[in-house]
């Protein structure tokens, strides 16, 4: 057990620092590099660039004093504004992380329901019903969705407020960033169920005169959820990502609208940093999601 | 050590095939580092006269189906040697024996291609040894070798999914077949049929031993089986031949205890006979191949087992007639 | 069957009978009569009969009882009609109503595409004319109105191509537009599903079929690759070609295609043929197990056969549908950085880039944002079902 | 006389597919009584599991019992609803299943899944469930069974796992013990012991057994009657040594001419000719007849109904139609007199 969390540990370890190295050297290779003088409008700003990027040493020296920054939590500075990114994040991420929380949780307790809903009645018209939704929600890009549910419920019904800071409003974001990952679990669970009901072990049970209800919760489940655990990875990559977009929709100053806005304003230390930032809360919550599984299937001997 | 298993009475001439000391080890990681051998088939020998049928029997795991395609050069060989009228076959002359040597599988349903026709199944030896000039001639062939195994050469264009599992099975004959071999390994072929077409194949492979003079090497589970169809019988027990005799004989005088309780286990199709004899029931199960005792590897099952078994390992010793045990009590 | 047989039947397989009958006949001539030993009846069924000569012998027609002939067996039992695997997939597609039309909105608009721009006399990048005049009147039309010059060439007795689905901002006709737009997101998935198809099938059959230590090292490449954060990079790579290749490329044909399109197509390259090459692999591994394999390397057949005789045919069907699936997923990556700001180069548009700037003017005019989502939507939507349906009917391991 | 446990009637049941109507078991009869061994033998695809799965209800999608009735002690299972066959299932009928390998969840530690079954149908708290069920692991043959509980299925072998089923579909002490091929994926050797003890437990819990096989060996010494089936219909009926013995269906001597034997006299076997019937296609009459050496024009066209052929035995063939008439009435042939006359 301890050797595979070591590798695993060992593998997210590289990684991470294989997503540093790229985003370094691909910014970098952006003509006059992403930390030059230049395109800083204030002059304070440029001298505080020198003195942290060392901007006339070699790249690979750059890149080790960049490595170092960053252990220390320093991920920069606005190239626009001056401030530390490492703020910049700090302040926006609270926000984003509640959503994205919220999201998964949502999209992970509809999504299984109705992937078992779907399961238990194959073939009838509720799994039709949540297979068709479903499909039709893997099929619309977020954007279009989240926009949807803005104009329709915010701006022509006023069911929900426009989001402030002051009056924040949670839930249409919620739903438009867990509707994707939600109907993607569904589908998991479904032929997960479909396949663990076609086992063996179901006819024991059932056999046993354990009651249908009992069979699906106990022996059904913690077979079929283990193809949901791996997925954890992929969604949280796509609430992320998925996150960028709902938050420009709505307007909320979280680090997804930091990041479009900094992609916009071609302002890289911010693009470089959030980058970073995703990139290592991404591979870490995947090395949880991983380790989880072995936690659930007793089969593993973890060698 | 090297035995002459060669039957008496056959010293005058060449075996067809001979196999001596042959080994089969497989790597089993233990971690990221270490490894531990895997002794699937642990210097095994033997040998086959030509038309002859030597019987190999054994349980799941004892290492009879690795012998088989070692033997085919399927698996490479640890250790040993495999002679095919003398000459010994290498992974360089591999090529040109397998004209000669050829196999049936267990699966009907997962040996034979699910995208190819019939007529694309038995002919696929022909294309890859060119054994044909032209197409007409080709299509003949594998008409007559549909017929010889009782199939409707009409079928020659259908998918062999569309087949039950005997015919199925004529067809992987045929297949075999197809490169007029001397020699076929038959490696549990009739042990998924059921019942009735079973005795269909198993008449079959007589009829085509007699017809084409064939000599089989026959691997089963079942011991019943295995007598019906064999000359002679080897009795293998975790990678190691532990009785080898004719088959009469090792029916009458099973000398060593594993085939002794081998045979009594089997349930015998005969109320009269099964309400009378008492079944020799085994302790436990076969334990893992990976860490064997030094000694007999039945000595944990063995109701006669003392400590020289534990400690030495019994060599296969003739017993006269041909009769090889390999037992330190017998 | 005439009346005395059904009687005969209904006496032999029906369920009522009259059980106090006596058994009046001695067996196979072997053992002795029962009459005096006590019959054991109540062991068995009710339905169960006792042979009765004096009713049988009255019903039963007896030139019925002559063995049947070798013909008449043979045609007893008759071979279902042949088929093979792909007539029996096709069979089973065509039932699926919802795949089915998927497949047929999939070709309409596949056809759309290549003949509207023949036939609709508007270009996706110029603003409307009339007679030779730009027309600045014509901004931001709904769908099947005409601007004012438009309406006065009417007038005049011209004929003028409705502008379906209305204009946009700078006075274009919108159908266009999307039908353009459709064909740029459209090739864009399938160039991109084909480049990952190509590297992963490469990948994944070297590392399937050669196994042991090359495979364990490569794999441990594509783990790695799983785990980067994918399209965090396709964003960066962008921001960053942008930069790097716009002077590269201009004036060459790359530039119409646009930067960010040719560094969603490297990301591809690099990053997404991953899941390609492990369902190959996965894929490879499991045909390899079947003992056909074993077959023809008994036979001696070389590994180039085995991989394209045997090997291929057989997990073709799962590649080709989970290709079919990319194409979707691609074309949500390309609206996805079109939202960003970073889709394809103007004019050119892409779905994405329609429906992002359709977004800014919701309130006044929505249907600049309908059709270019509707359009996504349906592409994406029949891609999935068609995919599904393509697995359902074809892929080996649902078959039974 | 001993009492009648279970009594099925005219049993069908189907399984609905897309290519259509497989009927697996095509109206059967059989009757069990408390402490007997009824065998029931056949060929893949014959329906011996699909009528033990109907009896307990548990068939897999998209079968579905399409008429008869299956009584115990007199009540009709066929009727209750599926609250009340959850109290039958696993208390007064049990199963083992043939491959010991799937049949328990591999995520559940056996002694979890044993006390499973004692906590449904008894009163026994958590802690006395643990006890019964460390005590049927040793009554089953397990060592160190305070031990085992705790384990999980993989770290058990097959012959071990065949015993933790047998354990507990004993759990409740149940009337009926359907045995599903229990030694089938077994090797020779642990097949002995497991058939062995099947057999020591029914004698000494006294409960009636069903035994389903393909193979004529395992139920040659075991039964007090023994069911032979082919494409779910019931060829013949009757003792070991009826059967055996005295054969009075076409496929029952073939089957047993088909079975390699240890005495070996040179003797050729004689198999069955043809494949096994197309349930999909099933054609009328007797569903043996294409494959049958004696097949009349009577049976390509009418099924044949089970006559008695002696006490407790009885078989479905014309063949004994046949035999019988021309007995009863030795001054002629059936046949070759109906071939004169026409």
């Amino acid at each position: 057990m301890w050797r595979y969390i070591f590798k695993r540990v060992l593998l997210a370890v590289v990684t991470i620092f294989i997503v540093i190295a790229v985003t370094f050297f691909l910014m970098n290779a952006i003509p006059g590099g992403p930390f030059t003088k230049e395109k800083a409008p204030d002059p304070r700003v440029q001298a505080e660039l020198e003195e942290r990027f060392h901007l006339n040493e070699p790249v690979g020296k750059q890149f080790l004093y960049y490595l170092e920054n960053l252990s220390k939590g320093d991920f920069g500075i606005s190239l626009k504004s001056g401030r530390d990114v490492s703020t910049i994040i700090k302040t926006s991420f609270g926000v984003s992380a509640k959503i994205g929380a919220f999201a998964a949780i949502t999209a992970l307790i509809i999504g299984l329901i109705l992937g078992m809903v779907a399961a238990l009645n194959r073939n009838r018209w509720p799994d039709r019903i949540i297979i068709f939704f479903t499909t039709f929600f893997v099929s619309v890009p977020s954007f279009v969705l989240a926009t949807f549910m803005l104009l329709v419920f915010c701006l022509r019904l006023q069911w929900f407020p426009v989001w402030s800071v002051t009056n924040p409003s949670y839930f249409l974001p919620i739903v438009s960033l867990s509707l994707y990952p939600m109907a993607y679990i569904t589908r998991l669970t479904k032929s997960s169920m479909l396949d663990v009901l076609g086992q063996d072990y179901i006819r024991t049970a059932k056999a046993k005169g354990v009651s249908r209800v009992r069979t699906i919760a106990k022996h059904a489940l913690k077979n079929g959820v283990l193809p949901i655990v791996t997925y954890f990875g992929p969604m949280f990559a796509g609430i992320i990502t998925g996150s960028l977009v709902v938050e420009n929709v709505f307007t909320i100053g979280g680090l997804g609208q930091e990041f479009v806005t900094s992609i916009n304003n071609r302002d890289y230390p911010i693009i470089m940093g959030i980058t970073i930032f995703l990139a290592i809360l991404l591979i870490l919550l995947t090395l949880v999601s991983d380790l989880l599984y072995k936690v659930f299937d007793p089969r593993i001997t973890f060698d | 050590m090297t035995l002459d298993t060669t039957p008496k009475g056959s010293m005058n001439s060449t075996p067809l095939v001979e196999v001596q000391n042959l080994k089969q080890y497989f790597k089993v990681r233990k971690g990221m580092f270490s490894s531990v051998d895997l002794k699937a088939v642990d210097d095994v020998s033997f040998s086959i006269k030509e038309g002859e049928t030597l019987g190999l029997v054994g349980e799941s795991g004892c290492g009879k189906t690795t012998v088989g395609r070692t033997m085919l050069h399927l698996l490479k060989p640890t250790g040993g040697t495999i002679k095919f009228r003398g000459e010994e076959i290498t992974e360089k002359n591999i090529y040109d024996y397998r004209k000669s040597m050829q196999m049936v599988f267990q699966d009907p349903y997962s040996s034979l291609n699910p995208r190819m026709t019939v007529s694309d199944i038995v002919g696929e030896p022909l294309d890859i040894h060119k054994l044909y000039k032209t197409r007409k001639e080709r299509d003949a062939r594998v008409q007559e070798l549909m017929e010889l195994v009782g199939l409707n050469s009409e079928h020659a264009t259908r998918y062999a999914h569309e087949f039950s599992g005997g015919q199925r099975q004529r067809i992987g004959i045929a297949r075999a077949l197809a490169v007029r071999p001397e020699f076929i390994i038959c490696d549990e072929s009739v042990s998924a049929l059921d019942v009735s077409i079973q005795a269909q194949i198993l008449n079959m492979f007589k009829d085509l031993q007699e017809q084409l003079n064939l000599a089989y090497l026959f691997i089963a589970h079942d011991i019943l089986v295995v007598n019906y169809m064999s000359d002679r019988v080897a009795v293998m027990y975790l990678g190691k031949i532990i009785e080898m005799a004719e088959t009469n004989d090792i029916v009458q005088n099973a000398t060593h205890p594993y085939t002794q309780s081998l045979l009594s286990a089997v349930p015998i199709p005969d109320p009269e006979t099964a309400r009378k004899s008492k079944r020799i029931i085994l302790e436990g199960d076969v334990p893992s191949p990976m860490n064997l005792p030094a000694g007999c590897s039945f000595c944990t099952r063995c109701p006669v087992m003392t400590e020289k078994c534990v400690n030495e390992l019994p060599p296969l010793v003739d017993r006269g007639n041909g009769h090889f045990v390999a037992c330190w009590n017998q | 069957m005439n009346s005395e047989d059904k009687r005969l039947e209904q006496d032999l397989t029906g369920p009522e009978t009259d059980l106090d009958q006596e058994l009046d006949v001695d067996l196979m001539g072997v053992d002795p009569v029962y009459g005096d030993q006590d019959l054991e009846v109540d062991e068995l069924p009710d339905h169960v009969k006792v042979f009765n000569r004096s009713k049988f012998s009255a019903q039963v027609d007896l030139s019925k009882f002559t063995l049947a002939s070798a013909e008449d067996k043979e045609q007893h039992i008759q071979m279902r009609p042949p088929s093979t695997f792909l007539k029996d997939g096709m069979a089973k597609f065509r039932k699926n109503k919802l795949a089915m039309a998927s497949a047929i909105i999939l070709i309409f608009i596949i056809v759309m595409i290549i003949i509207a721009p023949l036939l609709v006399p508007y270009s996706y990048s110029d603003i409307v004319t009339v007679n030779g005049r730009r027309d600045k009147t014509a901004k931001n039309l709904p769908p099947f109105h005409y601007s004012e010059l438009e309406q006065q060439a009417i007038e005049e007795g011209e004929k003028i191509f409705p502008h379906i689905f209305g204009t946009d901002e700078l006075g274009r006709d919108y159908f266009i537009r999307v039908i353009y737009g459709t064909r740029v997101s459209i090739v864009v998935g399938s160039f991109a599903s084909l480049i990952v198809l190509v590297i992963g099938l490469l990948y994944g059959s070297i590392s399937g079929y050669f196994g042991g230590k090359v495979d364990l090292v490569m794999m441990r490449l594509v783990d790695i690759i799983y785990s980067l954060p994918d399209l965090l990079l396709v964003i960066l790579l962008s921001v960053v070609l942008d930069q790097v290749l716009t002077k590269a490329i201009t004036g060459t044909i790359l530039k119409s295609v646009g930067t960010n399109m040719i560094s969603l197509f490297i990301v591809f390259a690099l990053l997404y043929w991953v899941s390609m090459a492990r369902l190959v692999r996965g894929q490879i591994l499991s045909v390899k197990q079947n003992e056909y394999v074993l077959a023809a390397r008994s036979m001696g057949a070389s590994s180039g056969r085995i991989i394209r005789k045997h090997i291929l045919p057989n997990c073709m069907s799962v590649i080709i549908i989970s290709t079919a699936l990319q194409v979707p997923s691609a074309i949500f990556t390309e609206s996805y950085l079109s939202f960003l700001g970073l889709g394809v180069q103007a004019p050119m548009p892409s779905l994405g880039s329609l429906a992002n700037k359709g977004r800014e003017a919701i309130q006044s005019y929505p249907h600049k944002l309908i059709f270019p989502s509707i359009m996504i939507c349906l592409i994406v939507l029949s891609f999935n079902l068609f995919g599904d349906g393509l697995r359902d009917a074809f892929d080996p391991k649902l078959r039974k | 006389m001993s009492e009648r446990l279970l009594e099925v009637k005219h049993l069908q049941t189907s399984f609905f597919t897309d290519s259509g109507e497989v009927k697996a078991v095509n109206d059967i009869s059989f009757n069990l009584d408390a402490g007997k061994v009824l065998g029931i033998v056949g060929e893949s695809g014959s329906g011996k599991s699909v009528s033990a799965y109907s009896v307990m209800q548990i068939l897999d999608y998209p079968g579905r019992i399409k008429g008869g009735s299956i009584l115990l002690k007199g009540k009709d299972l066929t009727t209750f609803t599926s609250k009340e066959m959850e109290d039958i299932r696993g208390e007064r009928i049990s199963i083992i299943f043939q491959d010991p390998m799937t049949s328990l969840n591999p995520v559940f530690t056996i002694g979890n899944q044993i006390r499973e079954s004692i906590l449904l149908h008894t009163d026994r708290n958590k802690e006395e469930a643990n006890k019964r069920a460390i005590e049927l692991l040793d009554l089953v043959g397990i060592n160190e069974p305070a031990r085992r509980v705790k384990q999980y299925p993989y770290e058990l072998s097959g012959g071990m796992r065949q015993r933790v089923m047998i354990a507990m579909a004993l759990a409740c002490e149940p009337d009926i013990l359907i045995a599903d091929e229990p030694t089938t994926a077994l090797d020779v050797t642990i097949q002995g012991q497991i058939l062995e003890l099947i057999q020591d437990l029914q004698q000494e819990m006294g409960m009636a057994v069903i035994m389903i096989t393909h193979d004529l060996g395992v139920i040659a010494s075991m039964c007090d009657e023994i069911i032979v089936m082919y494409a779910g219909t019931i060829c013949e009926r009757g003792s070991a040594d009826d059967i055996f013995y005295n054969p009075h269906h076409e496929y029952t001597k073939g089957l047993i001419r088909s079975i390699p034997t240890l005495r070996k006299e040179d003797e050729r076997l004689v198999p069955i000719p043809g494949s096994p019937v197309d349930l999909l296609n099933m054609p009328p009459g007797c569903a043996f007849a294409a494959r049958c050496p004696q097949a009349m024009e009577i049976c390509l066209e009418e099924r044949p109904g089970e006559i008695v052929v002696g006490p407790g035995h009885s078989a479905a063939c014309w063949m004994n139609v046949k035999r019988f008439m021309e007995m009863s009435d030795p001054t002629r042939s059936v046949g070759a007199t109906a071939r004169k006359e026409s």
